[in-house]
């Protein structure tokens, strides 16, 4: 009896739970409205199912609690029934595949127009790469990156020359614009997550990783590495500010371009190596 | 006991008589010794081990941008000043096949109780290995010299070595340790351990029958079998 | 019957001809597999003819060799369907290791320009 | 060795002519069984407290050391998850614990809790005691590899727990052990602490693979006369799929042991690409992390249902002893845990959906993923419907399969969201994992380990587990547990990512704060109450009621043994023979509530026992 009704009171209480919990998701922030949609689907046909089973097992432990004598049914297989249930969970499982497996397909299939993004992940922090004028980013390798070239841009790539580098963890983006994300990463594993676009993929060394969404709301958000990376996995944060075209447009205006930093750092070779001279030439 | 007739079953043909082996009790595989059936277990799963080491082998090789080294002419080896591709390993492939034929005779030997000519069989199958892990070995030390190293190599993509050397080892490990068996159950049979009823080994209360022969060859036939996936996979690709 | 009645009988030793004749099969298959090495063939019929001899070359050993021919199918049938897993994870990790090479040449070396 | 193999008399004069006399029934009679087709088994009897207790061969003792062994890793576990708690809900009383011991601990106890917890007491505990005396066996069929299997577990156990104390410290990798970061500087413990870690794992396959041939080959080929697979108790399927399951799983643990040990000690790029550390290049290149994924979780996912078909199949069977009613649908029952075992080496990526491989994979494997939740509702409906119309004694064995099946269900359904490809991109690596993990194979399993302890007690130690205690056990157990996990969901909807020493600087995490020193208390507890369980074994051991012959009045064969608990040989003269499934509660018209398996027909003419 007691068993029957603690069981019950845990059923009661997890419904209630769900409903009244001031822990839920955050505000989502972007297009991907469809996976919140399928998680209340399947939260009411999952959690469906479990309040129906979790009952009836109720109820039988209240029904059929022992008593010496009973007679109790034999009755080792129903054909019948075992069929329809056997359907009926099918179909119910097929409801709640079929959703999922269309946003998956918008999820893996990206807009023609959605702007490119490299995300460069490194223990433990981000920064990142806009492409230039061309609309195109340059290839990369991990061998080439140095302090001259701090995302390894292939120097004899044209398409990398104009390329916008972002050498902070704060990156800006523009609402509804499509974004593709192009992760990579130069030492271990890492994940570009911003809870509020639900999106996310894990950066993978030796090759790039991509996903997209399409921002549309204002605001900051916090980036949140969400593949584990060793001791500073935890702290390994950085952030998205979300604004409109003009915002976004002036703050692009001030970024740099590849060729200008590489052209910054050799007037900064130039001037050291006088530098240098100069003080040869005084010592001599 | 895998000769002993099973009274009053009724042994069936094809997917049904499995049917009815599956359905009936006591055993499933009928009159398969416990020890050849827990070979072929133990082979199943270790068909699994080579498996992910091929499969590994293969997303590595088609992954990698560099140029993978051509196997014909690495290992390629000069009989009277001519290279000719792959002699060492046409020649391995020869000697375990080799010995995998007096393998099986050796099983065929030991039902027929025929002691001389199985543990001599025997004895054939384990030089036969030796044959091959000694070429192995010559292979890999001239590989060696050469610069290949499992980190490294001067023919092209760094894996070539680290495939070559972890798939090659774990399979000639295989067939050390099957050398070394083959030379206990020679000698074993040599002594007489399987006539009369049979011994009890030292490690076990089973008795002995020359059912652990053909327990044997099974694990020396799949060591064949698994060069004949090494030989396409690694050396003809 | 009498097919079937020979196949059944457990450990029973079969005629040295059987043996011989498939030793010098895999002889011979070993052979061509060299062969489609020394001339050098290549493409798909490369491969067609190394997986064909491949195949046929451990066939035998199982079947003949390992007795499996001789088994019964309880025991047959436990040993392949395993498979299937192996021949799942083949398939996918060949496409994932295209996918792996086309991310790579596409990303580090070719970009986004051709 | 002093001793010597003894046979005794009457053992071996049986000839499989003499050997039908047994059963007492004749050609044509309805109790006619075949004779033996398999000879007795010579067993190997010590004599010396060596080759008796330490190196002995009866898998009743190996199956109570490898339990012993087991639950010792599983205290430890225990511990390491408090240590964690407390961190990540009292960070201020956890001063001394730093990111790196945090790393270790959640890795540590990830991987205990898994392989040499969950793992080894389900195959090596329940397995080695169960399966020989359910199939009516004298013993498993090979001794002696049995006996190495768990000196070897030992040896692998003692290997792990040696990585707490070498310079580094154990493995922080993370239980899934991912390279490149497992065997590089910036994760705790990438030197001698991951090679232990990788040597443990590789002793502990080769070791399993010693026992699960036992298993396998007992199952298979040394069941008693009459016994046929369809006749099994679920507890004997469970074991044996879930063994099948690792037979086939754990190479490709071993293979990326492996490789992983080669590319930290070699040198060679398996799966290392070209990496930059600190400003430098390191010496290798060219191979793929994503290899490494997809080999760990070709184990990874068996591996789940290794611990998951073994607690379906011993929950089947306490339900059905307990509510005196047979397990509705049996052959369904067989059939789910065939064709699950059979479908989890067909979804293993989907712990891997935002790993970046192949982005059509995705396809593939949410459409696998969930096609397995079919075959496992028919068994939670079967479970329930066992219930139904039944006679349930609601004691404490029955509490735990009812706080199992609600757990189950609730793991499960969860599960069903992170297999549907899309939904699992905003929660994976979420705290919302963790708690689906938790409640499906953490708390699940579990609670068939405490039913499957109070139920099967009385048969190893001949003495009644106090009931009161129990009862008290279970409901704080069962209760507290719910409360850590099913709170822990939301804050992975939060968005709180898992394997975070720290989480309280991001907006939406801060308000997790109270959740998690609630969640951390609720753990205290539920680990604080297993003492009770230990204190209860302790006194019933000393003064216990005895159990007599089976106490439950249970129809499979563990408990129709010659002496309680079972001796060497389990059945004393003459094995059993099986004239029936082990499910034959309350058949109309008998004269009790049950009809032990090895009842022959003739003795129930007036019933209606079904053809099994
Ligand atoms: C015992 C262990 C166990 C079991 C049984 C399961 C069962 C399932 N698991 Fe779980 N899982 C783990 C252990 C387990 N899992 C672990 C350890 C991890 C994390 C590893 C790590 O990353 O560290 C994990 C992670 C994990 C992931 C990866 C998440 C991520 O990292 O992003 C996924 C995704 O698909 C998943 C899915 C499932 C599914 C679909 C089932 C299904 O089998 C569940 C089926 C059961 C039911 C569905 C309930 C009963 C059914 C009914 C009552 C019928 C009605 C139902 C419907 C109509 C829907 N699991
Ligand atoms: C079977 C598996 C299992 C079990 C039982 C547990 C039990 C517990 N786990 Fe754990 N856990 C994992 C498997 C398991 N865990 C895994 C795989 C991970 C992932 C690691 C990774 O990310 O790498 C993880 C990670 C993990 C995290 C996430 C850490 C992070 O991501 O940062 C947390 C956090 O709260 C946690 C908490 C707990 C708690 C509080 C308990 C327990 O306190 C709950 C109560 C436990 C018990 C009641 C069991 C005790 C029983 C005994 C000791 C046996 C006694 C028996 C007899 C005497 C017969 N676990
Ligand atoms: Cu970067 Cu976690
Ligand atoms: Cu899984």
């Amino acid at each position: 009896m007691h068993a029957g009704i603690i069981f019950l009171l845990v059923i009661v209480g997890s419904i209630l739970f769900h409903i009244f919990t001031p822990w839920y998701w955050t505000d989502i922030a972007s297009n991907w409205q469809g996976m919140d949609d399928t998680i209340t689907l399947t939260f009411w046909v999952g959690g469906g199912v479990f309040v129906a089973v979790c009952l009836f097992m109720i109820y039988c432990v209240f029904k059929f609690s022992y008593k010496e004598g009973r007679t109790v049914e034999y009755k080792p297989e129903d054909k019948k029934l075992e069929r329809i249930l056997t359907w009926a969970t099918t179909l119910g499982v097929a409801a709640l595949l079929a959703p999922g497996l269309i946003i998956w397909n918008q999820y893996v299939n990206v807009p023609k127009n959605a702007l490119e993004v490299d995300v460069m992940a490194w223990q433990w922090g981000w920064q990142y790469r806009l492409p230039g004028e061309d609309g195109k980013l340059g290839t990369t390798k991990v061998i080439n990156i140095n302090d001259d070239n701090p995302f390894g841009i292939n120097p004899n790539d044209p398409f990398g020359q104009d390329d916008v580098i972002i050498q902070s963890d704060v990156l800006n983006m523009e609402t509804d614009r499509p974004i593709k994300i192009l992760l990579r990463s130069v030492d271990v594993l890492h994940n570009w997550y911003v809870p509020q676009f639900r999106a996310k993929m894990d950066a993978v060394p030796g090759v790039v990783t991509f996903y997209w969404f399409e921002p549309n709301k204002v605001g900051e958000y916090e980036v949140l590495c969400a593949e584990y990376c060793g001791v500073g996995h935890y702290a390994m944060r950085g952030s998205v500010i979300v604004q409109s075209k003009q915002d976004y447009n002036s703050w692009l205006n001030e970024q740099e371009t590849f060729s200008e930093l590489v052209a910054k750092q050799n007037k900064l070779k130039i001037e050291e190596n006088k530098i240098a001279k100069k003080i040869n030439l005084n010592l001599n | 006991m895998s000769e002993q007739k099973i009274v009053d079953y009724e042994y069936k043909p094809g997917f049904k008589g499995m049917a009815h082996d599956t359905g009936s009790d006591q055993t499933m595989f009928k009159g398969v010794h416990w020890g050849k059936a827990m070979m072929w277990i133990f082979l199943l799963s270790d068909t699994f081990v080579f498996s992910c080491f091929l499969i590994s082998y293969m997303k590595g090789r088609a992954s990698t941008p560099v140029e993978w080294p051509n196997p014909s002419e690495v290992f390629a080896l000069d009989a009277f000043g001519v290279p000719v591709p792959l002699l060492l390993i046409a020649l391995m492939t020869f000697v375990l096949i080799t010995s995998s034929g007096t393998m099986a005779l050796a099983v065929k030997y030991g039902y027929e109780k025929n002691k001389k000519m199985c543990g001599w069989l025997v004895l054939a199958t384990a030089l036969g290995g030796l044959i091959f892990v000694g070429m192995q070995a010559y292979e890999w030390s001239k590989l060696i010299h050469e610069g290949v190293r499992p980190w490294e190599n001067p023919f092209g993509a760094a894996q070539f070595g680290s495939f070559f050397f972890m798939i090659t080892g774990f399979h000639g490990t295989h067939v050390s340790i099957g050398v070394i068996f083959l030379f206990i159950y020679a000698y074993k049979v040599f002594a007489g351990h399987y006539e009369n009823g049979g011994k009890r080994g030292w490690f076990t209360t089973m008795r002995g029958d020359y059912v652990e022969i053909e327990i044997l060859g099974l694990y020396w036939h799949f060591v064949d079998l698994v060069w004949v996936f090494i030989f396409a996979f690694f050396y003809l690709w | 019957m009498e097919e079937t009645k020979k196949k059944e009988q457990q450990g029973s030793t079969h005629k040295i001809g059987i043996y011989l004749w498939i030793w010098g099969l895999l002889f011979v298959l070993s052979f061509f597999s060299y062969m489609v090495d020394w001339y050098q063939f290549q493409g798909m019929l490369r491969w067609s003819l190394i997986l064909f001899f491949m195949f046929l070359k451990a066939g035998l050993i199982m079947a003949f060799f390992m007795h499996l021919f001789w088994e019964r199918y309880a025991l047959v049938n436990v040993l392949l369907w395993p498979m299937t897993a192996i021949a799942c994870f083949i398939v996918l990790m060949a496409a994932e290791g295209q996918y792996t090479l086309f991310s790579r040449l596409f990303y580090f070396f070719v970009g986004g320009g051709q | 060795m002093s001793d010597e193999i003894e046979n005794k008399s009457g053992y071996q004069t049986q000839s499989s002519e003499t050997m039908n006399e047994y059963s007492g029934a004749a050609v044509g009679d309805v109790d006619y069984v075949r004779p033996a087709e398999i000879p007795e088994q010579d067993l190997y009897h010590g004599h010396t407290f060596l080759t008796k207790w330490v190196f002995c061969q009866d898998a009743k003792v190996i199956g109570v050391q490898y339990f012993l062994t087991a639950v010792f890793t599983g205290i430890v576990g225990l511990i390491l998850s408090w240590l964690m708690r407390l961190q990540l809900g009292f960070p201020e009383l956890a001063g001394f614990m730093t990111a790196e011991h945090y790393y270790q601990f959640v890795t540590m106890h990830g991987m205990i809790m898994v392989v040499y917890f969950l793992t080894a007491l389900f195959l090596g505990g329940f397995g080695n005691y169960l399966i020989p005396l359910m199939v009516g066996a004298r013993d498993m069929v090979f001794p002696y590899v049995n006996m190495l299997s768990f000196w070897m577990f030992f040896v692998a156990v003692a290997v792990l727990m040696a990585s707490f104390f070498v310079p580094g410290g154990p493995t922080g990798s993370g239980w899934t052990l991912y390279p490149p970061q497992a065997i590089l500087d910036g994760t705790p413990g990438s030197g001698a602490g991951i090679l232990l870690m990788l040597i443990s794992l590789s002793l502990f396959v080769i070791g399993f693979t010693m026992g699960g041939l036992n298993y396998l080959i007992t199952v298979l080929q040394a069941r008693t006369r009459g016994m046929t697979l369809m006749r099994m108790p679920l507890t004997v399927w469970g074991i044996f799929t879930a063994t099948v399951l690792a037979m086939l799983a754990f190479p490709a643990l071993l293979v990326s042991s492996i490789m992983m040990t080669l590319d930290k000690v070699l040198g060679t790029s398996f799966f290392m690409p070209t990496i930059l550390k600190a400003g430098e290049v390191l010496e290798y290149g060219g191979g793929s992390p994503i290899l490494f994924q997809h080999l760990f979780w070709f184990f990874g996912h068996p591996e789940v249902y290794i611990v998951a078909l073994p607690a379906f199949g011993i929950v089947s069977d306490l339900i059905s002893v307990h509510a005196r009613k047979n397990i509705f649908g049996y052959r369904m029952m067989v059939w789910a845990i065939v064709g699950i075992g059979a479908l989890s080496f067909f979804v293993w990526a989907h712990h891997m959906y935002v790993s970046g491989m192949n982005p059509w994979f995705g396809f593939f494997f949410a459409s696998t993923t969930l096609i397995i939740a079919v075959p496992t509702a028919m068994k939670v409906y079967n479970w329930i419907l066992t219930l139904w119309r039944g006679n349930i004694r609601i004691n404490t064995v029955m509490l735990w399969c009812l706080g199992f099946i609600v757990t189950f269900v609730n793991g499960g359904i969860t599960g069903i969201f992170l297999g549907n490809v899309s939904v699992d991109v905003p929660l994976s690596d979420t705290y919302f994992v963790v708690a689906h993990f938790h409640m499906v194979m953490g708390i699940a399993p579990l609670m068939v380990i405490m039913g499957a302890v109070y139920h099967w007690f009385p048969l190893v130690a001949g003495r009644m587990l106090h009931e009161g205690l129990g009862k008290w056990h279970f409901w704080i157990t069962f209760l507290g547990a719910y409360s850590i996990y099913f709170p822990m969901h939301y804050l992975g909807f939060i968005g709180v990512p898992r394997r975070y020493f720290e989480m309280y600087d991001s907006p939406y995490m801060t308000s997790g704060v109270g959740l998690n020193e609630f969640i951390s208390l609720a753990a205290f507890i539920v680990g604080a109450a297993q003492f009770i369980l230990i204190y209860n074994i302790i006194k019933t051991l000393k003064t216990g009621k005895p159990a007599g012959k089976n106490p439950w009045k249970a129809n499979s064969l563990e408990w129709h043994t010659s002496t309680v608990p079972p001796e060497h040989g389990n059945f004393g003269e003459r094995l059993p023979v099986v004239h029936r499934w082990a499910y034959d509660y309350s058949v109309p018209g008998a004269k009790e509530d049950f009809m032990p398996q090895t009842t022959p027909p003739s003795e129930v003419t007036n019933t209606e026992v079904e053809k099994t």
